[in-house]
């Protein structure tokens, strides 16, 4: 089956919800769960999980409150002000860009100033061509681009990434820079929000690889360390820090690959399976024939289907609902209620569980001696 | 028997009762007589920009302080101001050599009053800051810190010490809301664990520090029409009055943050307080003490980063209470003690021979030395191999070692070698034939207390010298100002 | 004769060694990087040696645990004629042999010895006696193993060091949460090792050759592990075990031929999900062993002229947790037990990776850490324990895991924590393991339960 | 302009410089000498452009943003009154295109003006364009977009004056770090010029200074010494601001061919297929 026979496939799969475009957060976020092909299929065939959650009664709660966007605004501004003074400034700190290496070119909006996906084809088209100038050593090329667009190639569909800002200087490798609002305190970033942001800087790293390899240009060229601008302590003063993103560059490529191969995805989709908005029961039925890999901590993978997936997995009484350490260790007994037979009647599936099951009796005995019970 | 093979069994279990299952039956935790209960929630987005706290000890009596515009700095440093000047209050009110404690809902909120703490406690005081607020930042710092240490009680966060007492239906992720946690363990009347806690995560207000966004859209409107009224004035009486229908609107949310801390609070106090808690306590005191007499002399420095030496000893003394606490706990609670088992630290079984008499002349010694044996009967083989060090449950001084161990019948003996002497006039106790004993492998014993060298004498770690104190580095100009021309 | 250039290129380094060593200033650090097996003891012995020629009074040894401490001292009285002081904890019961040794004082502490040439203890040992006496030079073994907030208690005893460890081992660790220390100017969870490392000048010196891993093992744990190159000390053709041709017990036997041929085996039961005492693999680890202690295994090697048999207390059996080590160990007992030929199984090493560490037997049996999970944790995943577990033999090793760890790499997410300003650790635990089970792939034979 | 002889001898001077780099193998000194080599080569290509071209009458030599003569001379205006004036004022003080945002601090710091907000500023764009279509005349002055070396097209957020020379209005890849040094300068000189009391008291000026300088190299925090500051902006000016004029001398040719009102407010947006390389 070629690529287009599947796409046109994928989008009969997808109904009439409506569709989305993915970007650098949604790639990134797709790396919680490597092995939920129900996330793949659905990203695949670009379908609106959020809209999806809504109609399967389980809806996901809003991610970003204004407050937090305007601040994010307002730091951006505060880094680009004044000819991207601050950039330039932390720029010097990490990546030593020479004094006189200062010469901008903004590409935020392409000339011809169009909308939606022409405006960031052409904005593409523009990017490459600075680059292009960057990577052929003249002297006067811009170095600092800033909101470059690079494109990355997702299971087939090609995805346009704006890039907060991209800085070089001859001799030196191509850097990608990521400007974000939560903040450096004491030197420390809380993990939960500095792990997204690396997964996203790996994926303009990849990008930015890939363009410039269609380029014909060594992707060696591209920087694995991007550099990181955020607020420092409880104010807007801008710092900045490198993140090495080797790992989760290697992560991105392997899931890449994955999404790519068209024969993987099309063994995934049952045949003439279609998602409807309109009746949520069909729809229901049609989602769980894809198979999922549920595990609590999709519930802040950025998975707009975590609760709905919650919901069946708890309906279904799976020990993976209460937490992966639950179901690794009953090992293959994965249902509550065998879990709790086991324990109670002693009597093991199979001769690998004997052990398991004496323990729980043993363990069980001990704890209702020692006054355990319901709270 | 792997160690999370008792918390999976008890998830389990209350999964398909509905009920949260019991993991302790004491509470090894010191609860204040009057423990300050604190909720606060802050500006998505910000560090350190509090909208609304609310405090207090006395359940009917909370204070409320909402600051409609946080970004703004007389307006946040009002509301800063006198949140701390209460509660330098309230420590200065304890008893003697009585440790102030804070209460709150879950840990981000205990990080966030030490955000508010850090913030606050290096600034110089003046352009509206007061003394108090530094002090108090201080302390707060100090307090919430202090609880890294395994076993202090400073600063409670209600979700992890509940989860520590308590098994829910539902994965330790979804442990961090305190709303569904409370209705795991105390469902209402017809409900079960799961419906509580899902209605709870979406009708409730989660209990802070962060709202939830589809709240701040509400407020975000009312905020943008009070910041139009005021027009840059940061005069008391026109903000509060401006301010009123942003208050309300704080006030509820914190309203029903204040009310679910406080049934948490309830469900703890409850639990029977367990013995070696008082003696925790009492470390707390004592560190408390020296921190009071240290930050009260006017030259006293705070570093902003901790040095070598101050890194090396945390480690210790943590490591170390670590030990202790998890050894106290054993020994305290009984369900503690089936869970030690499962984790293949302890051993409990009928003693089927003893001799408590028994004298041997050791290797390489003259003497005869007072040697008792005792061999269990065990209803699973041992998970304790050969040689493992034991102390008896009931007389910790009697200390031995397992000499011996067979399979079928699961069977173990152990030689008593410490606590065979006579001591303050009364004979040693041991296990009785016939009777269950209970070993475990931790020693909830002194330990050392740790010596290090000068800073300067080690010079491998001298090149890690942190900046002393910064003096308010805080970069007063550069305060979020609003877009569009309103004032800093 | 061993490989040639294997011998050449350690001398070049062992010259290099002892120029630098000699030259050693105050306040000054000589790292050695050793991959296993590189003869790590008998550096620390010789340099010894050369500094007490040198004319150092005495030369303090800093190990880690008490048997490396005792296994010392048996090396450095039996090779050179040099006055030994084994200083011990108060409560420690000293091992009947030691004191019998030539030369051999033990103390509990420094000021009773009479002129020593060298004094032996654990970290934690010297960490008590601070400041009574201090010594222009020291040498640190097993560097990579000792945490730095035990470095920092001996540190002003000593006047400048020779520290000797693999990097590519075990890392100590700790229970608490690692996040306080984060981001702090000085992270007192780094080994000794590394932050000796970061205040010398000039990058550590590396050990160039293995001695004890054979040509087809170097390779592998080199790539997978180190980032730095170092060769196997013999030629392939050198180092040969035999075993008895008989044929009988199927897959067991076929593993056992094809890991005295190649170095390598690889038992794969059927996929399945077990808990984490898997009683299929233990069994299937204690047939291996039967199967291969009768079949009367003997070795010629470089270094002994003549053959030897392999003894069982130079079997080892490497598992990851305790669940596993008991079941291994109950499993081989019972076998014991049952047949007088096999009471020897008994002397078989049953132990954790962490137990493993730093020590050398002939043929190592290895629980795959993966085996059987549904999902692989931080602990399962570390690349240390890994390396540990396959760098322990000098002839064969084989590794026995069910089937389903190729799927359960591709699931998991990276869930390596992120630092600022900090290059991610290398080796990489999920990478180690891919390339591992890459090349166990072509060593596989399926077992039947 | 420096006589083609200077110029020949400097460039072979600076190649023999470059072989000797070459052969001792420093690569730092290569680069720099490179960049001067070819500086100076393109200026005697242009003095050669400009010999062959001479029959046209060379425009006078002059600095930057330098006040051309034109009627508001006649009109010293002390405070600006409207968003034009204070617009006006700022780009004429600092001397160099401003984004909105600059323009609003400089008004708010020298003359405490606030009703020159960056919204403000930018309706007020459009409105400029319309006003020239009606009458070009009409007004003394207009604001017009910078317009972008390469593409001739109006720049997103630079503004300039209309009366400036037309090598003035363009955009430089350098331009918007060399406006915000001469920002920098202009404040440090504002305020070691202006009394403690004044129209824009000099505490605004040194808060502005302050956060201005902060993103310069190897400054102290909240440092707002005049001197100190001005100093280290001079520096970095003096590196880059030949290339700065190197490049928009160059498109002068080109913006000469377009209509009179694509030379105030850029060339309309066609999509180019190549850009064209400059110089």
């Amino acid at each position: 089956m070629s690529t287009d026979e599947f796409e046109a496939r994928l989008e009969a799969f997808r109904g009439d919800l409506p569709a989305v475009r993915p970007n650098a957060r949604t790639v990134a976020a797709a790396l919680d769960t490597p092995d939920c092909r129900r996330r793949r299929i659905l990203e695949a065939a670009s379908v609106d999980k959020s809209e999806l959650a809504r109609h399967l009664g389980h809806p996901i709660p809003a991610a970003q409150s204004p407050f937090a966007l305007r601040r994010g605004n307002l730091f951006e501004s505060a880094v680009k002000e004044n000819g991207d003074a601050h950039l330039i400034a932390e720029l010097r700190k990490q990546i030593d860009l020479p004094i006189p290496a200062t010469r901008h070119k903004d590409l935020s909006s392409s000339r011809a100033r169009t909308k939606g996906l022409k405006e960031m084809k052409l904005r593409a088209k523009e990017t490459q061509a600075a680059l292009s100038l960057l990577l052929s050593e003249d002297p006067y090329a811009p170095n600092v681009l800033d909101h470059a667009v690079t494109s990355l190639e997702v299971g087939g569909s090609t995805v346009y990434l704006e890039q907060d800002a991209l800085a070089h200087y001859t001799g030196n490798k191509l850097y990608v820079v990521e400007i974000k609002s939560f903040p450096v305190i004491n030197n420390q970033v809380d993990p939960v929000k500095l792990r997204p942001a690396t997964r996203q800087a790996a994926v303009y790293i990849l990008s930015l690889q890939q363009t410039l390899a269609r380029m014909g240009h060594s992707p060696e060229k591209v920087a694995t360390d991007a550099v990181l601008i955020c607020p420092r302590n409880y104010d807007l003063t801008p710092t900045s820090a490198t993140l090495d993103t080797r790992q989760e560059l290697r992560g991105l490529r392997r899931q890449l690959d994955r999404a790519a191969s068209v024969s993987e995805l099309e063994a995934l989709l049952p045949q003439g399976l279609t998602l409807s908005a309109a009746d949520t029961e069909h729809c229901a039925e049609a989602v769980e024939q894809l198979p999922n890999a549920y595990r609590p901590a999709c519930l802040d993978s950025g998975c707009e289907l975590a609760y709905y997936c919650r919901s069946r997995a708890r309906d279904a009484g799976e020990t993976v609902a209460l937490g992966t350490p639950v179901r690794q260790a009953f090992g293959p007994v994965d249902m509550i209620d065998d879990v709790l037979a086991m324990a109670d009647s002693g009597i093991a599936p199979s001769r690998y569980e004997q052990d398991l099951a004496a323990d729980l009796i043993h363990m069980q005995k001990l704890y209702r001696a020692a006054g355990g019970g319901a709270a | 028997m792997s160690g999370a093979l008792l918390t999976a069994l008890l998830r389990v279990r209350a999964a398909q009762e509905g009920r949260a299952q019991r993991a302790a039956r004491f509470r090894h935790l010191h609860i204040a007589d009057e423990p300050l209960v604190v909720a606060a929630y802050n500006l998505a987005g910000d560090p350190a920009s509090p909208l609304g706290i609310v405090y207090g000890t006395d359940r009917e009596r909370p204070c409320f302080r909402v600051a409609p515009e946080p970004r703004n700095r007389d307006i946040r440093f009002r509301l800063l101001n006198t949140f701390f000047s209460d509660f330098v209050a309230y420590v200065d009110a304890l008893p003697e050599g009585d440790p102030p404690q804070v209460i709150a809902g879950n840990q981000a909120t205990l990080d966030y009053l030490f955000r508010i703490g850090d913030s606050v406690r290096f600034l110089p005081v003046g352009e509206g800051v007061e003394p108090e607020t530094v002090l108090g930042g201080r302390h707060l710092v100090r307090l919430v810190e202090r609880r890294q240490r395994p076993g202090a009680a400073t600063a409670v966060a209600l979700t992890r010490d509940l989860a520590a007492h308590w098994i829910t239906g539902q994965s330790a992720l979804e442990d961090a809301a305190l709303g569904p946690l409370l209705a795991w363990i105390d469902p209402p009347e017809g409900q079960t664990g799961r419906g509580a806690a899902e209605s709870a995560e979406h009708t409730g207000l989660p209990v802070g520090p962060l709202p939830k966004p589809e709240w701040d859209e509400k407020l975000a409107r009312l905020i943008t029409k009070f910041n139009e009224a005021r027009d840059g004035a940061t005069d008391p009486k026109l903000v509060s009055r401006l301010g009123t229908p942003v208050k309300r609107m704080v006030r509820d949310a914190l309203m029903e943050s204040w009310d679910d801390v406080w049934r948490g609070l309830d469900l703890l106090v409850d639990l029977p307080e367990a013995p070696h808690a008082q003696e925790r306590w009492a470390e707390d005191s004592e560190d408390w003490a020296a921190w009071r007499k240290y930050i009260h002399v006017p030259e006293a420095r705070l570093a902003r980063k901790t040095s070598a030496r101050a890194a090396v000893w945390q480690l210790g003394d943590r490591e170390q209470a670590q030990r202790r606490v998890e050894a106290q706990k054993i020994v305290d609670d009984p369900l503690k003690f089936v869970a030690a088992v499962a984790d293949g630290l302890a051993l409990s079984g009928l003693v089927v021979s003893a001799d408590p008499d028994r004298k041997i002349v050791p290797p390489g010694r003259k003497n005869k030395v007072s040697r008792p044996l005792f061999t269990l009967s065990l209803e699973r083989p041992s998970p304790l191999p050969l040689h493992t060090e034991v102390f008896w449950l009931d007389r910790l001084a009697c200390q031995g070692r397992i000499v011996e161990m067979t399979m079928s019948p699961p069977r173990v003996t152990i030689e008593i070698a410490k606590g065979t002497r006579r001591t303050r006039g009364e004979d040693p106790t041991f296990p009785r034939l016939g009777r269950e004993a209970r070993f475990t492998t931790l020693d909830p014993g002194q330990d050392w207390r740790i010596k290090l060298p000068d800073a300067d004498e080690v010079w491998t770690h001298s090149h890690m010298v942190p900046e002393t104190q910064a003096v308010a580095d805080q970069d007063s100009d550069f305060v979020p100002q609003l877009p569009d021309g309103d004032d800093a | 004769m061993p490989n040639e250039e294997a011998v050449h290129a350690s001398e070049r380094v062992t010259l290099e060694l002892t120029s630098r060593l000699l030259k050693l200033g105050a306040h000054e650090a000589l790292i050695v990087d050793s991959p296993p097996g590189a003869g790590k003891t008998t550096l620390v012995t010789r340099s010894t040696r050369t500094l007490v020629d040198s004319g150092v009074e005495t030369v303090p040894v800093v190990v880690q645990t008490n048997e490396q401490a005792n296994d010392l001292v048996k090396r450095i009285s039996a090779d050179f004629d040099l006055r030994v002081g084994r200083l011990v904890g108060s409560s420690y019961t000293v091992p009947p042999y030691l004191s019998r040794l030539p030369r051999v004082q033990i103390e509990k502490n420094p000021g009773d010895f009479h002129r020593p040439q060298v004094v032996v203890a654990t970290a934690s040992k010297w960490a008590f006696c601070q400041g009574r006496q201090s010594y222009p030079v020291a040498v640190i073994d097993e560097a990579y193993q000792m945490r730095s907030d035990l470095l920092y208690r001996v540190a002003p005893l000593f006047g400048s060091f020779l520290a000797v460890g693999d990097p590519g081992q075990l890392d100590p660790f700790t229970t608490l949460d690692e996040k306080p220390w984060q981001g702090q100017p000085y992270d007192p969870l780094q080994t000794a090792g590394a932050v000796l490392a970061e205040n010398a000048d000039g990058d550590p010196l590396r050990l160039p050759v293995s001695w004890r891993l054979p040509q087809a093992a170097a390779r592998l744990v080199q790539e997978a592990f180190y980032d730095q190159a170092f060769m196997a000390g013999t030629l392939p053709t050198e180092r040969r075990l035999h075993l008895d041709t008989v044929d009988i017990a199927g897959w067991a036997d076929k593993t056992l031929t094809h890991a005295a041929e190649t170095g390598w085996g690889f038992c794969q039961l059927p996929a399945r999900h077990t808990p984490p005492g898997d009683p299929e693999v233990a069994a299937s680890l204690a047939m291996l062993v039967r199967r291969f202690v009768e079949r009367h295994p003997w070795t010629s090697n470089e270094a002994s002229a003549g053959d030897r048999r392999l003894t069982a207390d130079r079997i080892a059996v490497g598992t990851v947790q305790r669940a596993q080590e008991a079941a291994v160990r109950s499993a081989l007992d019972q076998l014991a037990h049952e047949h007088e030929h096999l009471a020897c199984l008994r002397e078989v090493v049953v132990a954790t990776a962490n137990k493993l560490q730093g020590r050398e037997f002939d043929v190592v049996f290895v629980w795959h850490p993966l085996s059987g999970r549904q999902d692989a944790t931080e602990f399962h995943l570390e690349a240390g324990r890994l390396c540990v577990l396959l760098s322990r033999h000098r002839h064969a090793c084989v590794v026995v895991s069910r089937a389903g760890i190729r799927e359960l790499l591709d699931a998991h997410p990276n869930s390596n924590p992120v630092y600022l300003n900090v290059p991610a650790k290398f080796p990489d635990g999920w990478e180690a393991h891919q390339q591992v089970l890459e090349h166990l792939g072509g060593h596989r034979v399926d077992a039947l339960p | 302009m420096e006589s083609i002889e200077g110029l020949s001898a400097r460039i072979n001077q600076l190649q023999n410089e470059a072989n000797e780099a070459l052969a001792r193998g420093d690569v730092d000194a290569l680069t720099r000498i490179r960049e001067h080599l070819q500086a100076a080569e393109r200026q005697r290509n242009r003095v050669w452009e400009e010999a062959l071209a001479s029959a046209s009458s060379p425009s006078p030599p002059h600095s930057p943003g330098s006040r051309a003569e034109g009627p508001e001379e006649s009109l010293p205006v002390v405070t600006p009154t409207t968003a034009r004036d204070a617009v006006r004022m700022a780009l004429t003080d600092v001397g160099a295109p401003l984004d909105p945002k600059q323009i609003q601090l400089w008004g708010t710091a020298k003359y405490r003006t606030s009703f020159a907000t960056s919204r403000a500023v930018y309706s007020l764009r459009r409105d400029e364009q319309r006003a020239w279509r009606q009458n070009p005349d009409g007004r003394f002055f207009y604001i017009c977009p910078a317009i972008s070396h390469d593409t001739l097209a109006p720049a997103r957020a630079a503004l300039t004056v209309s009366t400036w020379d037309d090598e003035d209005r363009i955009l430089s890849p350098y331009t918007p770090r060399v406006a915000y040094l001469k920002l920098v300068l202009a404040t440090a000189a504002a305020v070691k010029e202006c009394p403690a009391a004044g129209p824009g008291d000099r505490r605004q000026l040194e808060v502005l200074l302050a956060k201005l300088a902060r993103p310069l190299p190897n400054l102290p925090p909240r440092l707002a010494d005049p001197a100190v500051v001005g100093e280290v902006a001079e520096s970095e000016l003096a590196l880059i601001a030949t290339a700065d004029e190197d490049i928009r001398r160059a498109s002068l040719e080109r913006l000469a061919a377009l209509s009179d009102e694509q030379r105030l407010f850029g060339q309309p947006l066609k999509v180019h297929s190549t850009s064209r390389r400059h110089a």
